[in-house]
């Protein structure tokens, strides 16, 4: 086992891997910019080094600076959060060459998933369902009006190197194709300097669905269940649950032993997610594979028993998954809400001094958060302050209890989307589990 | 501003695959209109409420306003209102590896990357430089070693070195204190 | 279902009562001294009365009052905590006879637990093993004599009424039991108001194990495991743990099954906790019944997703039980640290404003507090202020997940138990689980 | 202090089994050493301030210093530092049903119990004292009801009733104020 690690991120997410570290008797070594210098990640570690200024390009994605802070250290691997660095194929690369273990799967690994059109491809030879679309990247108008002709419009054109909604374009008949095929084109070209699209149908009404997996490096693969994360505003997560409230268990066995094909199919190492839209007719696709822990990866934990963070860092150590299929129980129900340092109706950041801070506690309640009273929300980052999960017996008792946690978290001197919070969770249909990734737009102009 | 030239190692006992750090834009950027705005709110403070000293400290930010009195001939009291700027706000966003204090008029060199310091480019070899003497603009006074790249800082003014923060061999982070310079001291 | 219930308490249960009641939709409405008038139990309710000054003889056991507030807010029952009123028998006849429901079992049920040595002859009545002792109280010194003879020196000499150590006599011969038997006598007169006494064999390095028990008023009895709370300093609890490290599924089984009928026996009703001894040959002995929820109860709820209060309201309620005792599946481990305002060394109270709280967070840690930055610990009270509970794999891990959670925990202003806790999770025969309920005297002398 | 007499109601619809709620030492407790000295510690920290206010709230406790301008002539400023005594501190361990403000002179009576006020003996008979109208020491002023038994509150002082603080059949708590009382304007 490691000896002392590295975490590259900052926020929650490091403080998160800092615990899991001590828990573990691993010494840890915090990395931090100017703005962060009395953050709690950074009092949390062992050992400390400022990285850069409050910019992340300058600091916590400054691999250089990083990889030195290693150095300096003395640090036998290096856990990269999510976000930042986690995905760099390029910064894992160089971990392995230097002899520092990136936890996380391979720089190839990440390199192939990392191309969307060529992670469906994998897994569509595997004769696993994908969304129908095109077999790989266009090449060109002809391509595309090909492609979309054979599936049936409407049809979505995504960037192969994409994420975060940039570089989509949704065509509803064949006489659009043309003009949004150059635009998302240009669009990918300008934003990830890489103009590969490709094209899927476009399902009106989805449900995002995602699956945990864990892999280790004797190639066995187990599931932890699914996560349902349809509540989004523009391709973001808000809120979390599993399981999904539509997901009987003969669905589950299937979507999860299909996630577990995929990954082997693509001879994926270390913690993954595998990401699926289930229609309306509950057919479910293979998406991506996300190379990273989630942010929502608690949920998983709480009704698994299973520490993610560890298992990941044992992983990365080259041990042997300590689980088999047959051990993963899923007990009871659990939710996550986000809680971003934002205005909760305009969306707009709210960076400041939190003047009080007063979580929610008592039984099957779990805040993930790096702030206290008298932190400050830098203008820098993620505006994420706080994940608040919840577990319960089943999804009605887990709700009342976010309802009543939300109702005791106490959070003074910004705005937060708490509010919002509120508001989904006394929302019949979210209530009664009917939502999709439409939800929330209707939701907030309703 | 300091510069820093990256020279290869002479022990190169592990491959590295990594981009230029010369052409990482580590030390273009500027002091953020954020950060300059509160510390100027802070001088306004200081200045409407006649104090000697004002220190502001939050997570993630920490600012320090201090009047340091043995600069000048004070005009009534201790409670002199006039305010000096402030020393080096650590919350600043600019990578500046020279910063200058106006109550002793001295320039620190700070290091603007992180790895080892070495007072020599090699162990047999001399100091660069040694506590009381002069150095130019543009002369090396130290190599910091990052993933096995040695970085040569240069001073970025002409001066006379007063003081040498951190032992050779040590490890330093980024923003470190490496030199004080007196720049009235140029021969 | 009750509408609307009123909290006949204060600090860490009241609130955690008022937590369940929020996700079970019911009104609280919480009682409060003068000097608990800002307290965070006053404010998460959803109306509050002020019963009284700063004692609680005057405020919180003021019987008149606490019952004129459940009327004057119309509730339909009461829940009385620990401590307090919860174990008064008289208070519950009361509500019993003004059609307020005392959530808790009977009057007739805490009466007759509360003496000691009857709820021992009941039990040994029907055939379960009780501690060798003389078969109900003693009337005279020769009566004395006679049950130490039979049962074998040491004996311990015990007011009927008795507990928290007052009115016990430990006797190692024959020839100082007069003298002893006289002093405990007196003892328990000017403590309890009655001089019932009882003679029981003297363990010498026992394990205090209790079994945590449901039953609803169809007669219906489940247990939930035991809790092993060994780790006392005079006859308080400090650390508490599921499973026991010395209990085997066997003994588990029996001892569970002898919880049941005690419990059975004595006809008793909603949640309550049967208390043995478990000596060196792991033989265990009923000791007693505690008819209220038990401080630890936290514990048991972690390994088994059963939250006991609002278990304990719907029983109370007249619900049947929700699960059958093959339901019950006790998933990891858990440990409970009680964290006092208390001089960790001399255990001096340690009243004053608290001028920086933060609790730990994270997975698998549970805070039971109702302070926050700012509260005031007052000096008329209880000295508990926070329960920190983790939850763990095994018990490795919720050792470990204690003690990162112990050096999270940040409270100024006052001093705690948390350097306590800390030394004694680092100590070899408590990771080892060698204790016995004499372990922390040696720990503090030695 | 005012007394109460225990009356059984006369609408009996519950059977209730209670020890007399007059044998409860509910109003004999003493101010405790500890809030005393907290108090006096801010009168201290008042008085050597120079301030006209000073507030203290924390969980628990809530305590208010305020020095009324209209009480006295000042000296020289509205920065007076003479304090006057602190209003019924919330603290108080005493169970004292009536407090003198020193601002105003007046009397407050309090609610020793938990119950429901009512201002006349039954519904159909008259208030046992209006506003404005003179009581004697021992004269009943109300009842509070509680737990089906009529406790009468009395007062303990002569004076002329100033304000009625509570409606007839309200609910009150422990310590609420119910009437002021101008022991200046006995009769």
């Amino acid at each position: 086992m490691f000896k002392k690690v590295l975490v590259a991120n900052r926020g929650e997410i490091a403080l998160r891997v800092i615990r899991a570290c001590k828990e573990l008797g691993i010494k840890t070594v915090a990395i931090h910019s100017e703005a962060d210098a009395l953050a709690l990640h950074v009092r949390a570690a062992d050992e400390k080094v400022c990285v850069g200024p409050a910019e992340s390009a300058l600091s916590y994605r400054n691999i250089p600076n990083v990889l030195s802070a290693a150095e300096i250290t003395g640090v036998d691997a290096i856990h990269p959060g999510y976000g930042f660095l986690s995905e760099n194929a390029h910064f894992a690369e160089v971990c392995e060459s230097i002899g520092i273990k990136f936890i996380g799967p391979s720089s190839e690994n990440i390199a192939m998933m990392g191309d969307k059109a060529k992670a469906r491809e994998i897994v569509a030879k595997r004769g696993l369902p994908v969304t129908p679309g095109s077999p790989g990247e266009l090449r060109s108008e002809e391509d595309a009006l090909q492609a979309a002709q054979k599936i049936g419009f409407p049809v979505i054109i995504k960037a192969t190197a994409g994420g975060g909604g940039r570089g989509m374009r949704v065509v509803n008949k064949a006489e659009d194709l043309g003009r949004a095929f150059q635009a998302a084109q240009a669009e990918a070209k300008s934003t990830f300097g890489n103009d590969g699209v490709y094209l899927e149908r476009y399902f009106l009404e989805p449900r995002h669905i995602e699956v945990q997996i864990l892999a280790d490096q004797h190639g066995r693969v187990v599931h932890l269940g699914e996560r349902d994360c349809s509540i989004q505003r523009r391709h973001q997560k808000l809120v979390e649950e599993t399981p999904s409230p539509v997901v009987d268990d003969k669905l589950r066995r299937e979507i999860g032993r299909v996630a577990v094909e995929a990954v082997k199919a693509a001879h994926y190492r270390n913690v993954g997610t595998v990401e699926f839209l289930l229609d309306k007719d509950r057919q479910f696709y293979f998406m991506e594979v996300n190379t990273r822990i989630q942010v929502e990866h608690p949920i998983t934990e709480m009704v698994t028993g299973i520490d993610l963070i560890k298992e990941q860092i044992r992983l990365a150590a080259g041990h042997p998954l300590s689980i088999r299929q047959q051990d993963v129980i899923l007990t009871g129900h659990s939710l996550e809400c986000r809680i971003n340092a934002e205005d909760p109706e305009k969306f707009t950041p709210s960076p400041g001094v939190i003047t009080k801070y007063s979580p929610p506690g008592g039984f099957g309640v779990r805040v993930d958060s790096a702030m206290e009273s008298g932190s400050v929300v830098v203008p820098y980052y993620d505006s994420m302050i706080a994940k608040l999960i919840t577990h319960g017996r089943d999804r009605q008792e887990s709700m009342a209890r976010m309802k009543r946690a939300l109702g005791e978290f106490i959070i003074e001197g910004i705005k937060t989307t708490i509010p919002l919070h509120r508001r989904i969770l006394d929302d019949p249909d979210f209530q009664k589990g009917h939502v999709s990734t439409t939800f929330l737009d209707r939701f907030l102009t309703g | 501003m300091s510069r820093r030239r990256s020279v290869p190692s002479k022990s190169r006992t592990r491959r590295i695959v990594l981009p230029d750090a010369g052409d990482e834009p580590v030390h273009e950027a500027s002091l953020t209109g954020g950060s300059a705005k509160q510390i100027q709110e802070l001088i306004d403070l200081l200045r409407q409420n006649n104090l000697t000293e004002l220190e502001f400290e939050r997570q993630g930010i920490r600012i320090r306003v201090r009047h340091e009195l043995l600069a000048r001939p004070l005009a009534t009291s201790a409670q002199d209102s006039v305010p000096t700027p402030p020393q080096q706000p650590m919350h600043s966003a600019s990578a500046a590896t020279s910063v200058s204090d106006a109550s002793t008029g001295f320039v620190t060199v700070t290091s603007p990357i992180v790895g080892t310091f070495y007072r020599s480019p090699s162990p047999d070899a001399d100091p660069y430089v040694e506590e009381g003497e002069s150095v130019k603009k543009g002369q090396v006074l130290c190599i910091v070693e990052a993933m096995k790249l040695m970085n040569e800082i240069e001073s970025e003014v002409d001066g006379r070195l007063v003081k040498i923060l951190v032992e050779s061999t040590k490890s330093v982070e980024y923003g470190q204190a490496l030199f004080l310079i007196d720049p009235k001291a140029a021969s």
